[in-house]
């Protein structure tokens, strides 16, 4: 951490210590299903065995019978309810819009994935529910069908259908941006050099590692619903289950997320168990509780990336970028979920430029229904993939053309004198600084001294290699005009709430959730220093849909850059209304009120009051302007930024090969990112670090295998490999280069995504590097996760 | 997960005796059949803990034989044979995680006879004996191939006996995920006779690699296996590897081994 | 049946099936729910606890196997007064945890560690952790608390 | 999972040819069959018990024979459900041809495993259904033509298996021998 940083032991920027910590280390943080609730039932949910079925009966009587069984439920009970909508509307190349097919509470007619719940067991104990629910399933017909597994051959086979009304599979064929098309197969026929690289961006599972849970509840006297659930955002959860799914009326709904343990993407969505809970609850009169095992989680949970990708740079002899385009099959599984159709697209395609000045992009994606569990955005959504493709790409040119992949980058960047600059993929970056990431990278990584090393490998029959990756990403989604116009279907701004209480204490109330990202602590931190009131003063109250204004929640990097926004929005309304209170209370014109370190001061006297008297003042207002000004002291802001932000950095990965057994290990890992400004360096770098270890997951271990009758052949950790403490370095981490966003107060940009963005590319290239370096040189390209049989496979040949 | 009725003798006869009940069970550390018991894909009705049994539990060494109770846990059996046995002591260390090692134990995983645990290559590699309430059986009888042993019902191992090898390493290659051995191999040399055992490789288990055998006899040294190669057929084809692949393995983590020994 | 043991100091006792596992008893019966569960094939190690001294993986062990033990679970990981003991202050100073999730079973895992290897090197603790798999901090602040609360000095990891 | 083998049977295909058809026959060799009813034209239900470790299955299906061309071949389709372990599915097509004095059976294997026995199990499906496949030919080629020869390998007498082949053959269905578990 760098030294200005470590001074601070208080407000914006300092590396102050997580007060959440204390409950989570002592056990008594509260997770969903750690509660207990007087008469609580137990959910249990029956799960298709087949990957692609057409339900033929569900006999329900036997497991009806069994002890404890409340109700069951089937899809037959919710046919008539709505299904669970795709926010994003995407329209094809051809202007058609994207083919939207329902997504029930449970499985009607046909089951689509091998998880796929077609009935629900409601019972007074967990394992009685069960049983039944293996009853149901041995008294279920199900006639089972193909199954729709390979993306490219099931959009070419109009016999075989995950939806039978939709005949081709395919959800749209996006085409971004489709004016551009004719001109970039212009520049690639006329290129003097053209590199193409076919990829795969692995399939993940997010594996937060509390499995989701949910428990529904209902109030016969109010008719009022509560739902407890592990969810990112409380409001949107609320707002599709209520005004979607179950229609139920927004405000007879409570939404409560507690302590969560960590989403990733993965409890952004909707999901049918959710709205299940609360239909069983009201039916029964008792709360309904489930909580997903971890195998159920597998198979159930929303899954990231699945991209297969043709890439193309076109480029002069001298590694002048000319053009990219790409073409991609981007799996959505059976079901749109939520933010399905916007992440292979605008999240991704609108990044294909890079940090470059490429003067001409085409992306081409064809987002495919196969049998499997529904896709959607996972840390980093379509910007890793989107990285993956151009920095694999950028490396193989250079090693084509026998360039050095450090300058071709410095020679592309688009430089600082350039902002704002808009990419022929439609962003405008406000502001940045490449090559400073790229320089800074290279210092810390210590590059100079890498020859050494790497003949120190030699010595002892390893391979050693350097792979570089720089990035962008675009965060803090996002101002909602834009992302209307490109088919969002809510909203993206959030909204904070500060209540200063008469004692002069504070609730902050934001609409942001946190799941691991210490908002608890930063916010606090933040509303310190601009109030001038100590952080134990103030206390962050997220999750609950009855006490927070209606925010979007946590995901994309947003919560600072959006919500702590419009925290502090609502901040600079309580220090005018405090003015104006101060004003009267000291005899003075507002004009000349300042307000700094929690005193309100008449300009250029010792005449003040200090924060908590005004608040006093407020609620006990004796001395006060009452005919001008409404007592109390709240103020809540919603804040919808002007744009995107654009974090960027570069990263640097230092890897071993064992060319015996393939095995790959991380010697190194050098991050030089550009966030802005920094609120807790402490909490920033826990984000990349944590970012860093999923992208190294993704590139060397974790892999979704279906085998070709949709059985998920890695559903729990025997078989997926998550990252452990032994297959990750100690990362270093560096945020010094900073220029700040132009375009939000705090200068924010976000960094919760930045280490799952940048890191696969670099691990890869690091691989790919090392082999060559130690001439094995026929390797091109191996496929994520670089495995070891993988390459020792390719080191075969 | 069905109930079932939960005993736990203290002596070997009273679980011999426990075992007798259709439906019965052996539990000995659990750290497998738990997990399966949790997904109901095994469903005793008597459920017979073994890890009561004093008589079961210890290490001692006489005679250059290290006598392991089957209900050592792997904790306790890395610990023991430190000093006097270090190959045994890496393999008991070094399977799966802490928490496994201390409750899994010797009996256990050698009564499984998963073709992927460590247990296994060492009894087989060192030529050990299982010793059973009924019998001692040498290693080379014992394993029957993938989950499959020479005990019968009602047997309980009560003992395994090593003799203590004059040099012995395990190499084991992580499956990345499980943290099985992908492929393991346990050399132990007794005067010029190298006896090496492979596990994690093969449809059948743990086996001998007799070629490599030979040519460690011959000479021990990790070259004298380098150029050879290993037959493919048979050996385990998962997602974490093609039978190429471990074939590749098998000589690779013997020269390993050697090298450790 | 009737099970009794000592946890975190406390003689406790309830009725359990043969089936109840030690985890179940903990956060069902005596409603301690700091023990987490986060998979269903025993590798996550959320619900890691002590028992007689030694880490253990809490899902799979039953509660009848381990009767008249000394169960330590996180609630007991604090000082006699309440504030965080060595290796829970540790991961506060060290930012070792953020969903807080698995970190009740990172802190045992770890406490075990130095329990028996008070100066463990890097290398050390990576491997001891083999059985505990956290997704947030990519594991960086959580090797680093756990040799700073071994009171060793991690300056080489604080970047 | 994709396999093909042969084995040769002490006896001319005349012989082999109506054991094939046999529902007697085939329940003594499916491993772990309990039960084995109905007919040729009709298929048969069938119950079997398979045990992998501490992993033990009851399935119950339907075995179907199909492509039959007398005396030649014809294919063995068998389809089970598992309750919790998910399910299972296999064919064999199975031709014979004379050799000898005897008979060349030469069969071509698919199986598939869905729910928890494919989540859960993918590390030994292979391997278990070459197994189970070589077990069923085995039995099959003893069976039909007595003692094998000295091409194959030497069962043990029935009394003596053990492990999860003895227990499934027919032996009563108990799992007490083993001490389960350690290995993580």
């Amino acid at each position: 951490m760098p030294k200005d940083f470590e001074a601070k032991t208080s407000g914006i920027g300092a590396p102050m210590k997580r007060r959440e910590d204390i409950r989570f280390l002592t056990g008594r943080g509260v997770y969903t299903d750690d509660l207990k609730i007087a008469g609580q039932t137990y959910a249990v949910f029956v799960r298709s065995q087949v990957a692609h079925g057409r339900i033929k009966a569900i006999n329900t009587e036997a497991a009806a019978a069994m002890p404890g069984v409340l109700a069951i439920f089937t899809g037959e009970d919710f046919k008539d309810v709505g299904g669970n909508p795709a926010g994003w509307l995407i329209k094809s190349r051809n202007g058609e819009p994207m083919r939207e097919p329902k997504r029930p509470v449970l499985a009607h007619g046909k089951v689509r994935h091998v998880g796929d719940a077609y009935a629900a067991i409601v019972a007074e104990t967990y394992e009685q529910g069960r049983a039944a629910a293996q009853q149901l399933a041995d008294d279920t017909d199900i006639e089972e069908l193909p199954a729709i597994i390979d993306m490219k051959a099931a959009a070419a086979d109009a016999s075989n259908r995950v939806h039978d009304e939709i005949p081709d599979n395919l959800c749209y064929d996006w085409g971004w941006i489709e004016d551009n098309r004719a001109k970039v197969e212009e520049v690639f026929a006329k290129a003097p050099h053209v590199t193409t690289l076919e990829l795969v961006n692995n399939r993940l599972v997010p594996n937060a590692m509390e499995p989701r849970a949910s428990i529904g509840e209902y109030f016969p006297g109010t008719g009022d619903y509560k739902l407890t659930t592990t969810s990112q955002n409380p409001h949107l959860t609320r707002l599709l289950v209520a005004a979607f799914v179950l229609g139920i009326p927004e405000n007879k709904l409570t939404v409560v997320a507690p302590d969560v343990g960590g989403g990733f993407g993965s409890k952004i969505y909707h999901y049918g168990e959710e709205a299940l809970v609360l239909a069983a609850a009201k039916k029964l009169g008792r709360p309904v509780r489930w909580t997903a095992e971890r195998s159920e989680s597998f198979l159930s949970d929303a899954h990231g990336r699945d991209h297969v990708t043709k890439i193309e740079l076109a480029c002069e002899k001298d590694g002048t970028f000319l053009a990219f385009r790409t073409e991609t099959y981007a799996n959505v599984g059976a079901y749109l979920s939520n933010f399905a159709t916007v992440t292979p697209t605008f999240l991704h395609g609108t990044l294909m430029a890079g940090p470059y000045k490429v003067p001409h992009v085409y992306v081409n994606v064809k987002t495919v229904f196969t049998n499997t569990a529904p896709v959607d955005a996972y840390r980093g959504a379509g910007r890793p993939e989107a990285t993956f493709s151009l920095e694999r790409v950028v490396d193989q040119m250079c090693r084509e053309l026998g360039l050095d992949p450090f300058e071709v980058r410095r020679k592309n960047f688009i430089t600082p004198d350039m902002f704002p600059y808009t990419t022929p993929v439609g962003l405008a970056y406000d502001t940045g600084n490449y090559q400073a990431t790229l320089d800074k990278v290279i210092e810390i990584a210590d590059v100079a001294g890498f020859e050494a090393r790497r003949q120190a490998s030699a010595k002892k029959g390893k391979l050693r290699g350097l792979g570089l990756s720089t990035w962008i990403e675009a965060c803090g989604i996002a101002p909602s005009h834009l992302v209307g116009i490109l088919g969002a279907r809510v909203g993206l701004y959030d909204a904070a709430t500060v209540r200063v209480n008469a004692t002069g204490n504070i609730s902050i109330m934001v609409g942001a959730h946190s799941h691991g990202q210490g908002h608890e602590t930063v916010f606090a931190q933040i509303a310190a220093e601009k109030l001038g009131v100590p952080e134990s003063s103030i206390e962050i109250v997220h999750g609950d849909t009855s006490k927070i204004p209606f925010g979007m929640g946590s995901y994309g990097s947003r919560s600072l850059a959006v919500c702590g926004v419009a925290m502090t929005k609502a901040i600079d309304k309580i220090v005018a209304k405090g003015k104006k209170i101060a004003a009267h209370m000291l005899e003075a014109s507002e004009a000349d009120i300042t307000f700094e370190a929690g005193k309100f001061q008449v300009a250029g006297t010792d005449k003040a009051k200090t924060f908590g008297e005004i608040a006093f003042s407020a609620y006990v207002p004796h001395n006060y302007p009452l005919e001008t000004l409404e007592p109390g002291l709240e103020e809540t802001a919603f804040y919808d930024p002007a744009n995107f932000t654009y974090p960027a950095g570069a990263y640097l990965c230092e890897a071993e090969v064992d060319p015996d057994t393939g095995k790959v290990t991380i010697e190194a890992f050098h991050c030089a990112d550009d966030f802005g400004n920094v609120m807790n360096p402490m909490i920033v770098e826990g984000q990349v670090h944590g970012g860093v270890g999923q992208g190294i997951g993704q590139a060397l271990l974790e892999s979704t295998t279906y085998d070709e009758t949709g059985q998920l052949l890695t559903g729990s950790y025997m078989d997926y490999a998550m990252p452990r403490a032994s297959d990750v370095p100690f990362y270093n981490v560096d945020y010094s280069c900073q220029t700040p966003c132009t375009h939000n107060p705090l200068g924010v940009k976000g960094c919760g995504e930045a280490g799952a963005i940048g890191s696969p590319p670099a691990v890869v290239n690091a691989v790919i590097d090392a082999l060559h370096r130690g001439g094995i040189t026929h390797v091109k390209h191996i496929d994520m996760p670089v495995s070891p049989q993988r390459v020792w496979a390719a080191i075969q040949g | 997960m069905q109930n079932f009725d939960f005993v736990k003798p203290a002596s070997v006869a009273e679980a011999v005796a426990a075992l007798g009940a259709p439906g019965a069970q052996a539990l000995s550390g659990g750290q497998t059949l738990i997990a399966s018991m949790k997904q109901n894909l095994a469903a005793p009705s008597v459920l017979v803990s073994l890890t009561g049994i004093a008589a079961l539990k210890g290490v001692s060494v006489a005679g250059g034989v290290m006598t392991v109770g089957a209900a050592t846990t792997h904790a306790e059996v890395a610990k023991a044979a430190a000093g006097v046995f270090p190959g045994l002591a890496t393999l008991a260390g070094g399977i799966g995680d802490p928490a496994v090692r201390n409750r899994g134990t010797i009996g256990g995983s050698v009564a499984n006879n998963d073709p992927a645990a460590c247990y296994p290559s060492a009894v087989l590699a060192c030529g050990a004996t299982v010793v059973t309430n009924r019998r001692e059986i040498a290693a080379d009888d014992f394993f029957q191939g993938m989950f499959t042993t020479a005990l019968e019902e009602g047997e309980i191992i009560v003992a395994v006996r090593f003799p203590i090898p004059e040099r012995a390493a395990y190499a084991k290659f992580e499956q990345p995920a499980s943290r099985f051995s992908l492929t393991g191999v346990f050399v132990a040399k007794y005067g010029a006779k190298v006896r090496v055992a492979v596990t994690g490789a093969s449809n059948d288990g743990v086996f001998r690699w007799s070629e490599g055998e030979a040519a460690l006899s011959a000479n021990y040294d990790a070259s004298a296996v380098k150029g050879l190669k290993v037959s493919p057929d048979g050996m385990i084809a998962d997602l974490h590897g093609t039978p190429a692949y471990r074939a590749n393995l098998v000589a690779v983590m013997t020269a390993r081994a050697v090298a450790a020994s | 049946m009737k099970v009794s043991l000592t946890v975190n100091g406390k003689p406790m006792s309830g009725e359990v099936e043969g089936r109840t596992l030690l985890s179940t008893f903990l956060r069902e019966t005596l409603s301690l729910t700091g023990t987490h569960i986060g998979c269903d094939t025993s590798q996550c190690g959320a619900c890691t606890v002590h028992v007689d001294g030694k880490q253990v993986k809490s899902c799979t062990i039953f509660a009848a196997d381990v009767a008249g033990a000394q169960v330590t679970t996180i609630e007991g990981m604090a000082n006699a007064d309440g504030t965080l003991g060595r290796v829970q202050q540790a991961f506060q100073d060290h930012h070792g945890l953020q969903c807080g999730f698995c970190t009740p079973g990172m802190v045992m895992a770890s406490a075990a560690l130095l329990a028996v290897n008070p100066k463990p090197t890097e290398a050390e603790v990576r491997h001891h952790l083999e059985g505990n798999i956290c997704r947030c901090t990519g594991y960086h602040n959580i090797v680093k608390a756990v040799m700073a609360a071994s009171g060793q000095d991690v300056s080489m990891a604080a970047e | 999972m994709e396999l093909s083998d042969s084995r040769h049977i002490a006896a001319r295909p005349d012989v082999v040819w109506p054991a094939i058809l046999d529902p007697e026959v085939l329940a003594a060799c499916i491993p772990g069959c309990e039960s084995l009813t109905g007919s040729v034209e009709a298929g048969y239900e069938a119950v079997v018990v398979q045990k992998v470790g501490p992993v033990s299955a009851r399935f119950t299906g339907v075995v179907t024979l199909s492509d039959i061309v007398a005396g030649q071949s014809l294919t063995i389709t068998g389809e089970g459900k598992g309750g919790a372990a998910g399910f299972a599915k296999g064919g064999a097509k199975v031709s014979l041809a004379p050799d000898g004095e005897g008979t060349l059976l030469t069969y071509e294997v698919k199986a598939n495993v869905g729910g928890k026995l494919a989540q859960l199990g993918s590390r030994i499906i292979d391997g278990f259904t070459k197994k189970l496949a070589d077990q069923f030919f085995e039995n099959f080629a003893a069976k039909v033509g007595g003692p094998p020869d000295a091409k194959t390998t030497e069962p043990e007498p029935e009394e003596k298996k053990q492990g999860w082949l003895g227990r499934l053959w027919g032996k009563k269905d108990t799992a007490a021998e083993t001490a389960e578990g350690g290995d993580a």
